[in-house]
Formats: C-alpha cells, structure tokens, sequence
C-alpha cells in the first residue's frame, strides 16, 4: 500500500510535509529545470516587502564547518513587483505558494499582507519577524514578546487566510514567543529562522560579511533547531513547521518526530538541487519499511519513556 | 538554458604548477550545449571544509570526445582535495550555468586578456571565436614563466601575448603594461576579460580608451548558482544583479564604480 | 624577534592566550602523555559542585554535522574529592588551574567557591551559570539577568580572587547578562557555554540522549560563538574568553580579533589531543607572519570600516 | 600506559564479507607495548560525517612486522569510509586506550566468545593466552556461514567452536546454544566475552552459572576516548565509570543490573 504523505497546516492541505524555506528557493523557477515544482508540499518564496529593496553590500555570504552565513537582507522586487513580475509566472505551479511577508514597520507588514490577501493563488502568508539580516524591524520584533504579538494581531487583522508566523532562534525561550504568537492569531509557526553568526577573515582581519553579522543555516544549526522544533510544538496547539539544517529524509522525519507537522528545506537546495524530490521519495521508503500507513503518526512520535 | 545535474568520471588530473592543475571529466551522458564564460558549480565530496559547492569555469568542451575541462587553482579546502582526485574517482556538476561571451561576427579582432586562473574561461572561448571566424590574440599575464600555462593550446586558435612580473618570457609587467595596449599596435574591435578585479578595471579602461566594447567575467563567492539565494550580487547601474544568472560574463559599462 | 604571547586575565598573567575549557581536557592528566601542561596559558578543570555527582545516565553523547552533543550533567567528585583526590596531583602543573565552579542553588555555588578560595595554587574559578545539563540550576542562572547578577554577587563575597563568570549562548542578549555579571563583581566572562540542542534516532523514535536535550560544542556553534564575543566585547570594560568551535590558531584568532583577551579550547581536545600546543604555534607563526610583536595588539583588532 | 597519537599507513585493507573487512596498518615508528581488550581512536578524514574519532579495537598486533590489525564493520559514515580506505592512505590513531583483559596463569583454559563483529579482540586475546601456556577455546556466533570470520586465524592457537543461526555451520543458533555450555561439556577456567550486550549479558550469567571468572569488553559511545569527556560511562556498583579507561573490559560482577 503506497503510504499517504497528505498532513494540513490550519486548513492548507499539504500533498506531502516538503516545502521549500523562503529565501532559498528563489520564486521556483530557478529549480524547474531540475524538478517539477508541483511535487512539493509547498513552497516558500523569498522575502517581500513594501518596496524594491537592494539588500545588503556584497559580500553577503560566507561558508562555515557544515553551514554557511548570509547577510542579503531582504533583496526582492517589493510587494507590488512581485505581483506583477513573479506571481503570474507561478502561479499555476500546483502547489501551495506561501509568501514570505517581511518589514521595518507594522504598516510595512499589513501593506504587503493586505495586497497578497487579494492573491487568488496565494493561500497563506509566512510572517517573517525573525530576519536578522536588516538594520529596522526584522529580527527585532521576534526577539520579544509584545512586539512579536503587535506585529502578528496587526496583520491578522487584515490577513483572512492562513497566517504562519516565522520565528527566530536568537531567544532565551521561544516557546513562550510561540504562545504569544499563537494567542495573537498565529495559524501556524515556522521554527526556525537563521541563527545570528558571525566570520572573521584572520589574514585581512576583516568580517567576512558586509554587515559583520549574518544568519547561520545548514546542518550546523539541525540540532538547535530540532530542539526549538520539540520545545515549540510542547508549548501550542497550532501546528509548528519545522526546519533547519534538514538535508536528508532521516533528517525531515526527525522533525516530525519532534512535533512538526511539515518542513521546510532551505540550505540543502543550494547544495542539491533537486534534494526536495529525494527527501520525499526517502520519507515515502521510511514509512513502507517501518509500515506507517499515515505519516500523521509520525508527527509528535518522539518516544520519552 | 537547460541547466543539469550529473556525475562526470576523472579521466585525466595534471598538474600544470605548483598552483594549479587541469581536471579531464566526463559524464556518463551527452553533454548539453555549452557556452564559453559559462560555468559548473562542482560538488567537492571528501572534505569537511566543503560545504557547499564550488563554481569552476569551463576550461574547455570537447564534443567529440564528451570531455569537459577545468583548470583550477588550488586556494583552499576545496580546489586542494580536487587537486587530489585521481581517474576514475566521480564528482557531481550542476550546469551549465550563467550568461555566456558575446560572439562578435566573423572577420572581428578580439583580444583575450587573462590575469593568473583568469585565463581558465579564455581557452574555450578563443576556440568558439575562432570557429566564428574572429581574429583571436590571447594575452595572458604570469607571475613568472611556470605559471604560463598551456600556451601550446591557445596558440592552436590564434596568436598568444604574455607578460611576466619579472620578464623572463613575454613582456615584463602586468597584462596592462603590454605593448599591445599602445596606440599604435592595437587593432581589435573587441576585448574579453578575465582575472582579479582590479586587472580587469584596468583592462576595460583601456578597452574604453580604445574604443572598443569590452566584456569581464566576475568572481562573486556563490552559494547556489542558480540565482536563488541572491549571494552573488554585483551592483550595476540598474541595482543589485546576480553574478550566477546575469553573469559571470558582464559588459563594465553597466557596473558601478568600475570605470573610475 | 620572538612575539610576545602574554595576556592579562584580571590579574592573572597567562603566558600565552590559550587554556583547555571546563569538561574537556578532564584534570590535566588525562593528556600528560601527549604535551606537558605548563605549555598552557590555563587549564578549566571540570565542573565541581558541593557533593559528588554521578552525572546524568547514559547515552550522554551525540555527534552532529561538525559537533557533538553532550548530556554528561557535571559528574565529578565534589569539591572535598577534588581538593583530596585531584589537586596534589596537579597543583604544580606550572599554568594557572582554574576551577569551573557549578551548583543547584546559591548556595552551592558559595560553598564551593569557599572552599576552592582557600586553596594556594587555584588564582581563579569559572563560576558556571550556563550548564544546560542539570535539572536545578546550572543555566537557569544564566539566562536572566537578575539570577545571574544574584550568584555572582554571592560568590564575590566569599571569593577574592579572579572570579571569571561564563555566559549561556541560549539567550536573546547576551551583552545585557555580561553587564550584569560585571556589575555584579565578574572580573571576566567565558563566552560561550553550550548551545541547548537535541538529537533523534529516526529508526528507534528516541532521543539519542538520556536527557532528550543536550549541548551542542565544536565547529558547528563557532558562528554563534564568534558573534557572541564579539557583542559581548563592546558592552563590558572586563576581559572576554572567548570560546565555542575553536580547532586550529586560525579560529583562536579570530575570536581575539573579535574582542576575545584569551579563548579555551574544548571539543578539539577529543580530536587531536594535541592540539592545544598546535593553536599555540600556529599563533606564533601567524604573529611572525604578519610582524605583530604583541599579541595584545590582535584583541579587538577587527577592522569594522 | 603511555597513550600516543600516531599516523599509520593502510598495508591491505581485505574484505571479509559485504558487512565486515580488516586493515592492516603500520605505524612510521616502533609499535608500543598493546594489550589485548585495548582500542584506538581512530581519526576518519575525509567524511563530513564524522566529527568524532570512532574507537576501534585491536584485532591483532604484530610486533615483528610493526603492524597492527583492525576488523571493522560497515555501521555508518566512519566505517564506510574506512571500507574505501586504501593501500598507502594515512589514518591516524591515538592508542592504546584502556584497559585489557585479564591474563590468566599457564595451565588454565579459557573459553572466548565473540558474536559478530565482537569477535574483533578476540583474537589477539587468544594468541596472548595462548602463548601464556592458556588453553584458548573461541566461540564464534555468526549470522550464516558467510560471517564466520578468518576461522584459521583462530584455529592457530587453540580449538575454535562456531555457531550461525541458520545451523549451516556449527551449531544452529546464538553462543548461548552451542553445547560447550552444557554441564558436562564445560571445563574451562574463564570466560571471555565481546559483542552485543545481550548476548554478553547471557554469557556472563552462564559463566556465573558455572562459577568461574568473567570478564565482558564494552562498547560505549565514546568522545575522547582518554577519560575526558566523561561521555562513554556505565554505571557500576560503585557509581558511573568511564568504559575508555576503567574499561573497555569490566567485570560482569561490578556492572549494575548485568546479571540479573
Ligand atoms: C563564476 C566563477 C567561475 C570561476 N572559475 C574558476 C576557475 O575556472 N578556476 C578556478 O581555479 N577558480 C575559479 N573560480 C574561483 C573558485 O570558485 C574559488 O577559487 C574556489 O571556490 C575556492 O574554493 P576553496 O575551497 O579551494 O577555497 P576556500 O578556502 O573555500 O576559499 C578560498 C577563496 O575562494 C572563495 N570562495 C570560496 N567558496 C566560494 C564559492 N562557493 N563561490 C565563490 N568563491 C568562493 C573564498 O571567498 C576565498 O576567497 C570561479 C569563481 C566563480 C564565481
Ligand atoms: C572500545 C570500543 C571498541 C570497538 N571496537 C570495534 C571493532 O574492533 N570493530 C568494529 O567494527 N567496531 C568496534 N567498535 C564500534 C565502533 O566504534 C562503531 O561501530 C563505530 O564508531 C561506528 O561509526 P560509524 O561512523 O561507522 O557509524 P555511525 O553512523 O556514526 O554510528 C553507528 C553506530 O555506532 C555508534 N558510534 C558512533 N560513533 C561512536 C563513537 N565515537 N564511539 C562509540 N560508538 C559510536 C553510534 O552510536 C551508532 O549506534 C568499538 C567500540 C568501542 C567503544
Ligand atoms: C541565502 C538565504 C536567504 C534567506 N532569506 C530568507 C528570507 O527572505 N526570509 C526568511 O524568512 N528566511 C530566509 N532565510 C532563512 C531560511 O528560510 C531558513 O529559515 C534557514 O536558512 C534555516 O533553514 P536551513 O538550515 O534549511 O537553510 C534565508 C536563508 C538563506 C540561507
Ligand atoms: C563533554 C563536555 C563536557 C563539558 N563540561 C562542562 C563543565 O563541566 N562546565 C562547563 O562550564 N562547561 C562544560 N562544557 C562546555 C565547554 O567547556 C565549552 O564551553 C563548550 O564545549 C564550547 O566550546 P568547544 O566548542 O570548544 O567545545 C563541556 C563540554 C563538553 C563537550
Ligand atoms: S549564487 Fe545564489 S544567486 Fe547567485
Ligand atoms: S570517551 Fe571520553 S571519557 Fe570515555
């Protein structure tokens, strides 16, 4: 019997738990060559904002042991070019299209939420209040409690459809930040965003980054993430999807073990890009060896005793 | 461009000088169309300080013998186990990938101008100009006469220039200081470029001065290749593009701050 | 000419910047037949509490992509086995012995210090506020201001020698907790701890550890390390031991540029047990190389502009 | 013992089957003095999975070659890696690590058991006895008669007894089954044991049952391997000891819980 891979986030139905993570898959064409894009349980697309935004100086990027720094900064066409250059080209892709929503401000976040409401296409947004690449708002408004829920009640009050709220790891407890985002109208939470790092060039000794700063992503961050993913999915009810460092099959179903309804894939598409289509395939031969009909079981299947 | 993923052998790893070294792969299918200037981004198994992938120029294709070439400077963790590999031993490519050099019309002059591994991208390129019917002269800058490297191969479709900082063989300098540069002795309607980015300032300066277009080939560190993470960003003068999808191959009139 | 190597720990002067971190490098002895001790700028003896402790069970350990998890839960003889048991046999090791002193309670910590206070050749303890592995205690003290002030000011009462404080890279802002810690009466901080993560046996559905969570060391946190020296540096007048992922001269640079007045080295121990006298070396070499005569001239040398 | 850190280069690396194969590896020095039971902990470059060394016991030492011997199953990234590893590639190891086995008085008769890969100490353990006047008895437990591992090896010093699970060699079965266990069969003096815990569990009850000394050789997850990390523990009757130096040989007796 072919295992059913179908999980839902609020009321998305997902074909599978595999997305892409946002930022790392560009809009989805850049991978067509590679693999149909409809085989995926969703993807994310790349930050957007207000305005065009340049992003950071170069260099924006450095490889570290068994993950990599960036600092681009929310480089994207704006809201309105997204519109008009991007979503008409994607739109018939056959699976779920989630927009990153980023912003300096509140207003920022309902601006860009409000015009991708009207989106047919576009079933849910993903609040990006964990950037740490930006000067204003970003990362700022997911490190504390009142911010992380003004910025997530605001936009809820313009968003109608599903709302996922992406939270970042540079916190003391991010289960709490969960149920304040949860209890501020959060359909969902992203676990977990990039991890403030940091790389030296000890010949030049200058930062490698433009910005000093940047977000660490890869298998370098799986562990902390994966223990983000058990302490959020614990602390709500809603559903957590989980990412960070996932590069395999093994890795994604660690995440659902550890209470994530989905995944993302971020880093690991830079490295192979056609690893999406592999970990679903794999997560798919995991469940007929260990006969799990319905990969629902394996969500939460952490064993503790 | 359709771009790929595929294994390809090692069936040659010679090295050229201490520095650098020329891989022969080939893959177990046909290769696609590829074009000059055009690169692979190169999986690099075996190290712990490889990460993500390494993007290498195209040295060379070989249709007839479904060869590829690449010709590497080892630099660090990456290119040093490359430089390591022998036949026989797999690594995985995903390409071809970015923009490729303008092909002038038959009859043009193009001079080829590489600085160190720059000239990696500049073989292939002066075999398809000159397969085009362009007039090709390579100019290529050494550190000293070891890092000449394959000068049998570009004087195969053309004239070859070469300059070493201390003047052993070629003119003693800098690519620019060749005599070719002087006013009297340059005769192309078209220069290439590929090398250090302050060499290739100075070249498409010249090339200004001359009068004549001008295309540089960039080096921004990538992290997909594919235009997707937005990494490899050069600023031009219609903001931020990508090195992997605009590029590598850009005309310097578009890039800020390249002509001052 | 021959670079000077020497730094000053509050009033500790170590002969060159490079110590073994707490837990790694066991009492010393454990590496004597692979380099003598005295080459070490110090040594961080392992965790030491009031009573002797037997640790949490096994499975302690997980590796990861370029780290390793560990749930070990300070195991170690308490502070009397220490003073009978270990201490004559290190005492004249000829590098400064600083003992990493850990507790449940204030108490605990007070206890300990006292004790270790009265002995001649220990100039300094690491009072450990950051351990992710101990059900009481341990890196609840670490991650809010007000428990991290309270333990440091209670020690500095009963212990009047360099008293070196070390930080849990598991909070939103570190900087505020080392300023809290220096106002307290640190006279330095370690940066960084462990970083709370997990590991998961896909096929058996159980965590790796024993303790589900444990702490992630070794390259991979080196990023987050970095970043965290690095904020820490500009917030607090005292001196920064920077640590987290350290394994070559090229990484101990770096955390000196940073803003680091010495590093530890940890996990690379179990790598290459004799790595520690490499780093020093490779730091010499760099200083040859780059014709910098005094290694105080690298601290803070990051060129930000 | 003086512990050290040593590369050694790879003499043969020889399958044994699809799971299991040996190295042969000479040191650029002169052999230390190694005791049968110890390890070393085995550097594995090359393999982004492997952070960690990974211990690995001694299967035999030849002092007059000044070669070594490991036989190493396939589990993950490590032992994959070293499966590929070839004549001439360098690893390094620190070792020896550990404790040993108990070397009994001339005379005495021993009885070794080994269940799959556990066999690995085995071996060494029976040529040292052997050559201390000890008559070496090994029980060998393999899957099927494909893993019945360098039976001559064993054969050389002493009398060598088999079981598989199939019953197509030896006796059908685990160790536990083969009837050397039976009361009037059994005449030896010690047991040795090495492998999977249950298996070794059962045998030290059955040398309990039959009143002679045991000694079992543990695999803990290990870090350092040098008493550091405090990682590779099992709890004894007097509290938590570190199997890389208390161990890996312990007596069943001192561990908690083991024969019950
Ligand atoms: C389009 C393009 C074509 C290139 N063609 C060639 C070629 O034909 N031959 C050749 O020898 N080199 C070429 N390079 C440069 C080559 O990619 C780097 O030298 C190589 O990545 C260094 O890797 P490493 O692991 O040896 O060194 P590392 O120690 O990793 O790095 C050494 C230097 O290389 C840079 N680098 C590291 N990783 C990357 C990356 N992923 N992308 C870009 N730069 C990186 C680093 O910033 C550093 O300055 C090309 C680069 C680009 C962008
Ligand atoms: C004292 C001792 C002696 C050993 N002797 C032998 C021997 O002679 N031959 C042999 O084939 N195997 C021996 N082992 C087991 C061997 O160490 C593991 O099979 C090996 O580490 C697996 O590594 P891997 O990378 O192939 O697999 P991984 O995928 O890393 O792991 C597979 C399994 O091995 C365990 N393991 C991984 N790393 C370690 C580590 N650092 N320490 C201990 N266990 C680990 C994991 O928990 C996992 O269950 C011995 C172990 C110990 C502790
Ligand atoms: C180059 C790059 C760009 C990213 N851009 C965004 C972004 O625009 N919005 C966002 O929420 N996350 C962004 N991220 C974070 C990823 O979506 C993801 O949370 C993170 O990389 C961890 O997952 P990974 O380890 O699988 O990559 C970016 C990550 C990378 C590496
Ligand atoms: C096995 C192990 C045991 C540790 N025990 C202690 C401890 O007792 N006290 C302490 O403050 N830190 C302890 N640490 C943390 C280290 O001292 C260090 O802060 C951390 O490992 C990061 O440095 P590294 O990446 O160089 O290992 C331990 C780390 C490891 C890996
Ligand atoms: S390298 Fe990713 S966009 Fe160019
Ligand atoms: S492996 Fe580190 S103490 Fe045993």
């Amino acid at each position: 019997m072919k295992p059913s891979l179908e999980v839902n986030i609020h009321n998305l139905v997902l074909k599978n738990p595999v997305m892409t993570a946002s930022g790392t898959f560009g809009y989805g064409p850049e991978f067509e060559d590679f693999f149909d894009p409809s085989v995926l349980g969703g993807i994310f697309v790349k930050g957007t904002t207000g305005k065009l935004r340049q992003g950071n100086p170069y260099p924006r990027m450095a490889e570290t042991p068994m993950g990599m720094l960036n600092a681009v900064g929310l480089q994207n066409k704006g809201v309105d070019g997204f519109i008009s250059d991007i979503y008409p080209k994607i739109k018939h892709y056959g699976t779920h299209l989630i927009v990153n929503v980023s912003g300096s401000t509140v207003e920022e976040y309902i601006e860009v939420a409000e015009k991708i409401n009207a989106l047919e296409h576009i079933p849910a947004i993903e609040l990006n209040i964990s950037c740490p690449n930006v000067k204003e708002g970003g990362m700022a408004f997911g490190t504390s409690c009142p911010s992380a829920a003004a910025v997530t009640r605001a936009v809820r009050e313009v968003y109608h459809k599903t709302m996922i709220v992406k939270l970042s790891p540079n916190v003391t407890n991010i289960a709490e930040i969960a149920q304040v985002v949860e209890g501020a109208g959060a359909d969902a939470v992203s676990v977990v965003n990039t991890l403030l790092g940091m790389a030296i060039n000890a010949e030049t000794r200058r930062p490698v980054l433009s910005t000093v700063t940047g977000g660490l992503s890869g298998p370098a961050i799986k562990p902390v993430a994966l223990r983000m993913v058990w302490q959020t999915a614990k602390a709500v009810k809603i559903p957590v999807i989980g990412l960070g460092g996932i590069m395999t099959a093994t890795d994604a179903i660690e995440f659902l073990l550890a209470g994530a309804t989905a995944v993302q894939v971020g880093t690991a598409n830079f490295i192979d890009p056609t690893v999406c289509p592999k970990i679903i395939a794999g997560i798919e031969s995991y469940m007929i060896r260990h006969e799990t009909e319905d990969i629902k079981s394996l969500i939460n299947g952490l064993i503790t005793v | 461009m359709k771009k790929f993923i595929h294994d390809f052998h090692i069936i040659e790893n010679k090295d050229l000088n201490p520095g650098h070294f020329v891989l022969t792969l080939k893959p177990e299918v046909n290769l696609p169309p590829i074009f000059p200037g055009q690169f692979a981004e190169v999986r690099i198994d075996g190290s712990t300080g490889t990460f993500l992938r390494r993007p290498l120029s195209f040295h060379d294709v070989d249709y007839d013998a479904n060869t590829i070439t690449l010709l590497v400077q080892r630099k660090g963790d990456g290119t040093n186990r490359l430089a390591v590999m022998k036949p026989g031993d797999t690594i995985n490519m995903v390409y071809p990938l970015g923009n490729s050099f303008h092909i002038g019309s038959s009859g043009e002059r193009a001079l080829l101008v590489g600085g160190g591994c720059g000239v990696a991208p500049l073989l292939y390129l002066g075999k398809i100009l000159a397969k085009n019917g362009i007039r090709v002269t390579t100019l290529m800058g050494a550190r000293s006469e070891e890092y000449i490297m394959e000068p049998e191969r570009y004087k195969g479709h053309g004239e070859l220039l070469l300059t070493t900082e201390d003047g052993k063989a070629g003119t003693k300098g800098y690519v620019i200081h060749h005599e070719v540069w002087r006013e009297r002795n340059f005769s192309f309607d078209r220069v290439y470029t590929c090398g250090p980015d302050p060499m290739m300032k100075a070249v498409a300066r010249l090339a200004v001065r001359h009068q004549v277009p001008c295309e540089v080939s960039l080096e921004q560190t990538m992290a997909c290749g594919v235009g997707a993470c937005l990494c490899c960003v050069i600023e031009t003068n219609e903001g931020n593009k990508c090195t992997c999808t605009d590029g590598p191959v850009f005309d310097p009139n578009d890039l800020k701050n390249w002509l001052e």
